[in-house]
């Protein structure tokens, strides 16, 4: 089985986001990136799949110019191969991303292809399911549990709805998943290993031509305003649980409001 | 609900006596004589420059066991003992800024008590001279080594005049350079004897004495230097160099048998230091010299008077000297002896050694009263008030360090301060009309 | 070429869920600016129940065949596709759900047509669709307008009220068929959750926790507050997925939607998934260290303060 | 009378014959000795290298020192007096015996042949033989008795030789303790049968005069007499007796390379070679990578020789098990099973060397090495602790058999719980370095991945944003917010301190309050003092020991980059765990500074008067030595100094100095989840406080034990009778600093009233930020 992950760096939510000048997009002089959260996760059931079921794990990544670290972190974590698609300045519109990553996958074998279900810069869509329409292949968002029937050509995949209601659904292969979660804590990667790696590792590469755009146009962006509705109460912690204490018996609720 | 404890107390803070847990005996008091006293717990760097300087090797021995804290004479007037500096060398104070540089009278009595042989004596000029190096010493300190280098004692007084204190003495006083032959004694005067007033007198006093016992002695004169040993106690041994060279030249140049000095500083220069500079010798203290010459004394008159000695530093303690002065005094007669809780090897310091004679001003900051008031009164307490009491001392810096200090304390008219060799000029004159 | 707003109706076991009716009001509102008709599709087998609770819209498009009886993405995604060309609508409504999630992106691919995700308002200026999306766990807000004036939004459930969309009626039916279906992926069961001890939905008080807790013997304060307050406690995705309390106990998107007089939330930074599930309750507290943590925008009331010391205090507090 | 007849003769009533044989026995009994040393010399050949003789002075320092605590018995008796001066007893009556042999050895074997008129074993030295030796056989069987009553008597918690990790009943270790009767038992039984036989030949030879100088045999040999042995059955007796006691004796020679008394011959090397930076500096990656390219202690092969001596240097005293944080909180770590672990894995790699009566039971091990932590284990969402099975790279299947030690042989949740306190280093009385070994599995835990998730979290935000808050490292300065004075930026103007401030002083709340105050101080003694603000990330000690080496060189060398940027002449830092790594690990890395805690300095300012005691903190406090402070650091006193200077009624508990305990946050811990422990080591250290009855202030000088203590005090109880304070924050008060607000109406008294004027801090320094619009 090959499994195909497709992975990106998104903002580092530790840092505060702020707005550029124009006021259409960050500032991204101070951030920095981390791999989007649900990707990892989506790392870490293709690496258990693959050890169950056999076969390789492929990482691929837009190249944009900073993806050593997160594609060494994939060889670290024991992806089998990592390529860089294309040439790309920034982190396109997810359907640039889609259309670059489908580019490549024409040329390459595979039967599972995961991403995580969404990323928290998917403005125009989620990846995963542009990547299955221009491939043409099957695809299942919200998954939280992956299993690959004995004859490699189905897998049976948990859809989760709210409430904690899930569906299960079997799918053809070759498919698309959106992982929302994977059976482990993501492993680690030490760092050791990465760095060793970023000097020594093989990346393959794919050159893809993807043009065109998300079809949206950004008039504004803001941060919102926090303290729009909040009351803020100030002072020590008895002091705010005095005012909560007010605020409930005002309005009569809890036991509080008996007594 | 205080449960009360077994405890012991250590430093002002309480611990328990027996601590076992889980069946382990941790009690502080017994284990801690198992663990090796760390110099890890502060930065080595102060530790590490002291002990790399020539002579600061001892401070790192140093284990804290506080012997030398009571017996240090700084220490009763004061915030400071040796201890101390060593716990602040550990963390890191190399002491070169600090004033407590300056208060170590280098007296030694710590050192006498010491287990682990910490040597002030020796890290102390050592730290010092660096300040010195540095720029970094007090005025009165800087004026006086100006002092000694420019006229070759410490008052800045012409060199030419060092012997005028000759005129006075009632004796005849021969000068080397002018004998063209060899003596037997060349009398090395020193400093406070040649040029302060109460040590002209202890001079003058020791002129006659030598006339009366009819040894055959001779001055330097002009070419006498300053020894320098204080100097080089308080950090300047460029300039202790500097004039042991220009006695040692004076002293080559005439043929003698023995070298009698007036100052025990002297004599421990001559006897201890000068031999690596390039002079060897036979060096007595006075009081050493006349001692087995007693019997050979007349006495004309009886000294009436309750006498108490003080030992200097280095005389007793530093050079192990506490016989002979005694054995003078004990000669004179009419004199009653009696001595001092500090007394011998646990006499108390004037704080006049190790440069103190000139960083007066430095150190009265620190301090809560003068070493030497101190010391003067230990000797009212002993020899008592009416009158009759007599300081005597052996150490050109004492009798005005002493007089000053019986004036400041109020004890005027009801103390003496007197040379040893005033008190035997005194017994072998005939009794004042 | 039409001015028409699409809604795609999401139902589950026989009725049609509530980002659906929220969707519906707005589609109505819009459409009255537009000129056009607010369309619902509904995809499913047996639809005419569902169709009688969609009397907010105009007009509702049905594909009636027992393929769709449950969801599929491939069959859903088959179906719509053909209809999207068809009509041509100045604006595509979907859930922001997991099913919404499966078939907007799709749809966006396969038509040519824009996608806003995240959304939290929909407008319309001059005439053009203006969409308000959450971006970056929702630190970020982003004005966007479709290139070409029109295409498909994913809306944040909540965002609209529900109660706009719930109208009874029978708006005239259009009956597609035959269906497109796709048999690439195939319904097997449905799975309940665990029944729980707490039906968090019936509680009145919810203390809710997150993340900020710490660990999980922390959760004995949180329980003595609940019980001080004579509710239940709640928790955020992250102590659910680590088994701290069940399922059950979950608020937000993937969990429970809770509408309790009092909402306590206490270390919890407020993820968009997780305001889903709670901005409706009454009054909403939120305590948290982070002073700029997106929780307090939709709190009555906050505090930047430990937790633990506040949930301490006030158990104190209500104890006497 | 002293002539040649004040004599015995060695081998009276043996035959030639039997002479022979027992030069026989003599030759096998040595070889037996000499081939089972060798064994253990190759083992140890098959050690990785490493260096432990370093500069030649050190070398010889280290090898004086360890003669001395050998011969002074100063590790044995340190601790535990009875068994110190009982061991003493039976050493120096071994070694005396022994001599006492040799001796005869020479005069019977050597001297015949080569200077016969030499023979000296006769007349006052053979008096004076007979004395010494009848003692020092005495001592030795009274502190053999000693012991053995104390194994007996005592139920000392040391010597329960019960695992902590795997239950009693899969867990046998009959075999320990047999080996260490057996031990005792073979030196009585040498003694005692010495004894007999003396007394049997002066029975035999009708007392002797001079042989009242072997005053034991002589008061033995009377008592029989006395209850009518005859002369003759007691020469008959004496022969029989002879040749037991030449058995028991050869044979115990040929015995001990197999058997505990191998420490007889392996702690003194040990105690001479220990290195005084054990735990404190830990070894670098070595440069050679291993064949397949594994970081950290993953097999037996990657031990170092010095670590194979650790393990055969154990003599199961079980003091570094007393002492040890893990187990006193019922986690599954005891240091002593760990060093028996690696031993017996070792040794049965290499079977031929293994004491038989420590052969591990396969029983025991069969059933603990699946549990292991298989990747599931350490990483259920869950958080456990890792009992549940695991479906990882095939980890427990390798063990015992297969030699994987860290996550097979020795647990993850085992390796995960050491707090790195370094209590079993310094308890253990032959120098094991426990520690270093912990970490280096650590390491191949962390190579494997396996990684506890709590930890990993803190690493991939330390990896990113070089803290373990998850928050902006931009925002690291932010804490200096408000304050009245700046504070200068250390990478722009020259200071005389570099203040390195650490994450938790940096990012956490309560500590927050604490490193204000500290900076308050600092400038109130007008201390030239600066911080490296956004510039400074974790210093990476709690990284290091946690195995993550590459990110502590990643980190490490970021504030080496800061610091060579940044003019200044020491570093200060609150956090003792920053201050070790800085001190020890970073001149490794090319960064050599002088590093001072800020209670040194504090105590450093109080004693130069740039701070004064105002208004004395006249109350009972006790005082918390953090682990990396007392022991790593060794910094006792300051602390002190300064709480004295302040006025504090200081009184201490039992535990302290560098017998401190553990708060449990160390080694990164801190990161990790400890709901599964019995009771936390934090909470039982703030019962030690209570237990001393009217302490007011529980003081430390940690960032993390202040947090640690905080909770601990709230989850014992004790939160509103007890107050866990900062040294900075009872300072503040003595100095009387002023409240930077006029919240706190009078002004605070104490640190209570400080810590109230800390909250309106905080509470005004929301209000700045714009989100305190109430």
């Amino acid at each position: 089985m090959e499994f195909i992950v497709l992975l990106k760096q998104v903002p580092d939510l530790a840092e505060e986001l702020e707005i550029d000048a124009d006021g259409t997009d960050l500032a991204r002089d101070w951030l920095s990136y981390v791999t989007s959260e649900w990707d990892e996760y989506a790392l870490e059931e293709a690496l258990q799949l693959r050890d169950q079921a056999g076969g390789s794990v492929t990482c691929l990544a837009l190249d944009t110019g900073s993806v050593d670290e997160l594609l060494a972190t994939c060889l670290a974590r024991g992806a089998d191969r990592v390529v860089k698609v294309g040439s790309f300045e920034r982190q396109p519109a997810s359907h640039v991303a889609a259309a670059a990553f489908a580019a490549a996958l024409r040329d390459m074998p595979h039967h599972l292809v995961l991403t995580g279900v969404q990323a928290i810069d998917d403005l125009d869509g989620q990846v995963g399911p542009l990547v299955a329409t221009l491939l043409d292949l099957p695809h299942v968002s919200v998954v939280t549990h992956i299993a690959v029937g004995p004859d490699g050509r189905t897998a049976t995949v948990h859809q989760e709805y709210a409430g904690g209601v899930v569906a299960e659904l079997e799918v053809d292969l070759p498919a698309t998943l959106g992982v929302q979660t994977s059976r482990e804590t993501p492993r680690y990667a030490p760092v050791s290993r990465v760095r060793q790696l970023m000097k020594t590792m093989e990346v393959g590469s794919v050159e893809v031509s993807a043009d065109g755009g998300a079809g949206l146009v950004i008039e504004a962006m803001s941060v919102p305003e926090v303290s729009a509705t909040a009351e803020m109460i100030a002072g020590s912690p008895d002091a705010i649980a005095e005012r909560i204490a007010a605020i409930l018996a005002e309005r009569g609720i809890g036991k509080a409001a008996v007594r | 609900m205080q449960r009360e404890l077994p405890v012991i107390k250590v430093d002002g803070v309480t611990e328990l006596e027996h601590a076992v847990v889980e069946g382990v005996d941790i009690s502080g008091h017994w284990n801690r004589m198992f663990t090796q006293r760390s110099i890890t717990e502060y930065p080595t760097e102060a530790m590490d420059w002291i002990t790399g300087l020539e002579g600061g090797e001892s401070l790192r021995n140093c284990y804290q066991c506080g012997k030398c804290v009571p017996v240090c004479p700084v220490n009763h007037v004061g915030d400071y003992g040796p201890r101390k500096l060593n716990a602040k060398v550990i963390r890191g104070n190399r002491l070169i800024d600090d004033p407590d540089l300056w208060l170590c009278t280098t007296c030694g009595n710590c050192y006498r008590v010491c287990p682990k042989e910490v040597n002030p004596i020796q890290f102390m000029p050592a730290i010092r001279e660096q300040a010195v190096l540095e720029g970094n010493i007090p005025d009165e300190l800087s004026d006086v080594f100006r002092n000694l280098q420019r006229t070759g004692n410490p008052m800045g007084e012409s060199p030419r005049k060092r012997a005028d204190w000759i005129a006075g003495a009632g004796v005849e006083i021969p000068v080397i350079s002018q004998l063209d032959r060899p003596v037997d004694v060349l009398w090395y005067v020193s400093d406070y004897t040649s040029y302060h007033p109460r040590g002209q007198d202890a001079a003058r006093a020791m002129a006659r004495v030598l006339t009366a016992l009819g040894v055959d002695f001779a001055i330097l004169g002009p070419e006498e230097r300053s020894d320098g040993d204080s100097a080089r106690l308080a950090g300047e041994t460029g300039l202790f160099e500097l004039l042991a060279e220009q006695n040692i030249k004076a002293f080559s140049r005439y043929e003698f048998k023995r070298l009698v000095v007036m100052d025990p500083h002297a004599y421990n220069a001559f006897r201890n230091r000068y031999p690596a500079l390039g002079w060897e010798g036979e060096v007595l203290h006075y009081t050493q010299f006349l001692a087995p010459l007693v019997d050979g004394m007349r006495f004309l008159s009886r000294v009436e008077l309750d006498v108490t000695y003080h030992d200097p530093c280095y005389l007793g303690r530093n050079n192990g000297e506490y016989d002979a002065p005694r054995r003078l005094l004990e000669a004179i007669p009419g004199i009653r002896l009696a001595e001092m809780p500090h007394n011998r090897a646990n006499g108390y310091c004037c704080g006049g050694g190790g440069g103190g004679m000139w960083l007066d001003g430095t150190v009265a900051g620190h301090v809560s009263e003068r070493l030497s008031e101190r010391r003067v009164r230990e000797a009212v307490a002993t020899v008592g008030t009416d009158g009759t009491g007599v300081l005597s001392v052996a150490c050109p810096y004492e009798p005005s360090r002493f007089e000053d200090a019986v004036k400041s304390t109020g004890n005027d008219g009801r103390l003496v301060v007197r040379d040893i060799i005033e008190l035997l000029d005194q017994a072998m004159q005939p009794p004042a009309a | 070429m039409s001015d028409d707003i699409l809604v795609l109706v999401e139902h589950r076991a026989g009725t049609v869920l509530d980002p659906t009716f929220e969707l519906l009001g707005r589609a109505r509102a819009l459409a009255a600016e537009t000129g056009g008709q607010a369309i619902a599709v509904v995809l499913g087998s047996g639809v005419d129940p569902l169709v009688a609770t969609l009397g907010a819209a105009d007009r509702v498009i049905a594909v009636d065949d027992p393929a769709f009886a449950e969801f599929s993405p491939s069959s859903y995604q088959a179906a719509l596709v053909p209809i999207v060309r068809d009509r041509s609508p100045r604006l595509v409504l979907v859930a922001n759900t997991g099913p919404g999630m499966d078939v907007a992106s799709g749809l966006s691919a396969a038509t040519g047509l824009a996608l806003a995700a995240y959304a939290t308002g929909v407008a319309l200026e001059g005439g053009a669709p203006v969409v308000t999306c959450q971006l970056y766990a929702g630190k970020i807000d982003a004005r966007v307008r479709f290139a070409d004036g029109r295409g498909i939004a994913t809306v944040v459930a909540g965002s609209f009220p529900v109660e706009s969309g719930m109208a009874a009626g029978s708006p005239p039916v259009e009956r597609l068929g035959p269906p497109a279906t796709d048999g690439r992926i195939r319904f097997k069961a449905l799975l309940a959750p665990e029944a729980g001890d707490v039906d968090i939905t019936r509680e009145t008080v919810l203390v809710s926790v997150g993340r900020g807790v710490g660990e999980q013997e922390n959760l004995e304060l949180v329980e003595e507050l609940a019980t001080a307050l004579g509710g239940a406690v709640s928790v955020s995705r992250p102590l659910a997925d680590a088994g701290w309390l069940p399922r059950s106990r979950q608020v937000g998107k993937s969990g429970l939607k809770v509408k309790p007089r009092l909402y306590l939330a206490l270390g919890i930074s407020g993820a968009p998934e997780h305001l889903e599930g709670m901005r409706g309750a009454d009054l909403i507290i939120a305590v948290n260290t982070d002073p700029r943590a997106p929780i307090f925008s939709v709190a009555h009331y906050g505090a930047v303060a430990d937790l633990l010391d506040v949930a301490q205090a006030l158990t104190r507090r209500l104890a006497g | 009378m002293l002539d040649q007849t004040v004599s015995r003769e060695v081998f009276e009533g043996l035959s030639a014959t039997g002479e022979l044989l027992f030069y026989l026995a003599s030759a096998v009994a040595t070889l037996v000795f000499l081939v089972g040393t060798g064994l253990k010399f190759r083992k140890y050949a098959h050690g990785r290298r490493e260096d432990r003789i370093g500069d030649r002075a050190g070398f010889l320092r280290g090898l004086l020192r360890g003669s001395a605590e050998v011969a002074a018995n100063s590790t044995v008796r340190k601790r535990d007096t009875y068994a110190g001066v009982a061991h003493a007893a039976i050493m120096w009556g071994f070694i005396v015996l022994f001599i006492g042999t040799a001796i005869l050895t020479i005069d019977t074997d050597i001297i015949p042949f080569v200077a016969p008129d030499a023979h000296f074993f006769w007349g006052a030295f053979y008096i004076g033989y007979s004395v010494v030796l009848d003692v020092l056989g005495l001592a030795m069987l009274m502190g053999i008795g000693a012991m053995a009553w104390r194994r007996l008597r005592f139920h000392k918690p040391q010597l329960d030789y019960r695992r902590v990790d795997i239950s009693p009943a899969t867990t046998d270790r009959r075999g320990f303790v047999a080996g260490d009767w057996i031990f005792l038992g073979w030196l009585a039984l040498l003694g005692v049968s010495g004894f007999m036989l003396e007394a049997f030949r002066i029975v035999a030879h009708d007392f002797p005069w001079f042989e009242v100088w072997s005053p034991v045999g002589w008061v033995l040999g009377s008592l029989m007499a006395t209850v009518g042995l005859s002369a003759a059955t007691a020469e008959t007796a004496r022969m029989t007796l002879w040749w037991s006691h030449a058995a028991i004796a050869l044979a115990f020679v040929a015995w001990i390379p197999f058997s505990k008394a191998v420490h007889m011959l392996a702690d003194p090397v040990n105690l001479g070679l220990r290195s005084p930076l054990a735990g404190r500096r830990l070894p670098v990656l070595p440069s050679i990578a291993t064949a397949d390219g594994h970081i950290g202690l993953r097999d037996t092969f990657d031990l170092t020789w010095k670590q194979l001596v650790d393990a055969d240097a154990c003599t199961k005293c079980g003091r570094c098990h007393a002492a040890c944080p893990a187990v006193a909180s019922g986690a599954p770590l005891s240091p002593r099973d760990l060093v028996l672990d690696l031993r017996q894995q070792v040794d049965a790699e290499w079977a031929i060397l293994a004491p038989l009566h420590e052969r591990r039971s396969d029983r025991e091990y069969g059933l603990a090495a699946p549990g292991g932590n298989g990747h599931a284990g350490g990483n259920g969402h869950a958080g456990g602790n890792g009992t549940d099975g695991g479906s990882g790279p095939g980890v427990g299947a390798q063990a015992p058999g297969g030699g994987l030690l860290a996550g097979g042989l020795i647990s993850a949740a085992t390796l995960w719980s050491c707090t790195t306190c370094l209590a079993c280093v310094e308890a253990c009385p032959v120098g094991i370095e426990h520690v270093p070994t912990i970490v280096g599995m650590r390491r191949s835990l962390v190579d494997q991945g396996l990684v506890e998730p709590g930890l990993q979290a803190a690493f991939t935000s330390l990896a990113k944003q070089g803290n373990s808050f998850g928050q902006s490292g931009r925002t690291r300065g932010r804490w200096t917010e408000g304050l009245p004075t700046p504070i200068v930026d250390a990478r722009r103007q020259d200071v005389d301190w570099l203040w390195f401030v650490g994450d938790f002083a940096s990012f956490d709340a309560r500590v927050q309050e604490a490193t204000r105050l500290v900076a308050r101080v600092f400038q109130a003694a007008d201390v030239d003092f600066g911080i490296l603000y956004e510039g400074e990330r974790n210093a990476g000690n709690d990284i290091r020991r946690a195995g993550e080496e590459g990110l502590f060189e990643l980190l490490a060398e970021h504030n080496i980059g800061q610091l060579s940027k940044a003019r200044f002449r020491r570093i200060v830092t609150t956090d003792p765990h920053t201050l070790n790594t800085l001190r020890f690990e970073y001149p490794q890395l090319g960064g050599s500074y002088e590093v001072w805690h800020y209670s040194q300095l504090l105590a450093a300012l109080f004693d130069y008067g740039h701070l004064a005691t105002r208004r004395r903190v006249d109350r009972r406090v006790t005082y918390h030595d953090p682990c990396y402070l007392a022991r790593y650091a060794e910094v006792t006193r300051a602390p002190r100094e300064v709480l004295v200077a302040i006025g504090a009624r200081l009184v201490e508990m039992p535990r302290n100095g560098a017998n401190t305990f553990c708060c449990g946050a160390g080694g990164g811990r801190v990161w990790m989840d400890d709901s599964g422990l019995a009771e936390r080591p934090s909470e039982q250290r703030i019962r030690e406080a209570v237990a001393l009855g009217g302490i007011v202030d529980f003081v430390t000088a940690c960032p993390k034990d202040l947090t640690m203590y905080t909770a601990a005090a709230k989850a014992t109880g004790n939160g509103d009778s007890l107050v866990v304070a900062d040294l900075i924050e009872l300072v503040a008060a003595a100095i009387d600093l002023e409240p930077i607000t006029a919240e706190g109406g009078d002004g605070p008294t104490g640190a209570a009233g400080l810590a109230a004027a800390a909250h309106g801090e905080m509470a005004a320094l929301t209000a700045t930020t714009g989100r305190g619009d109430a």
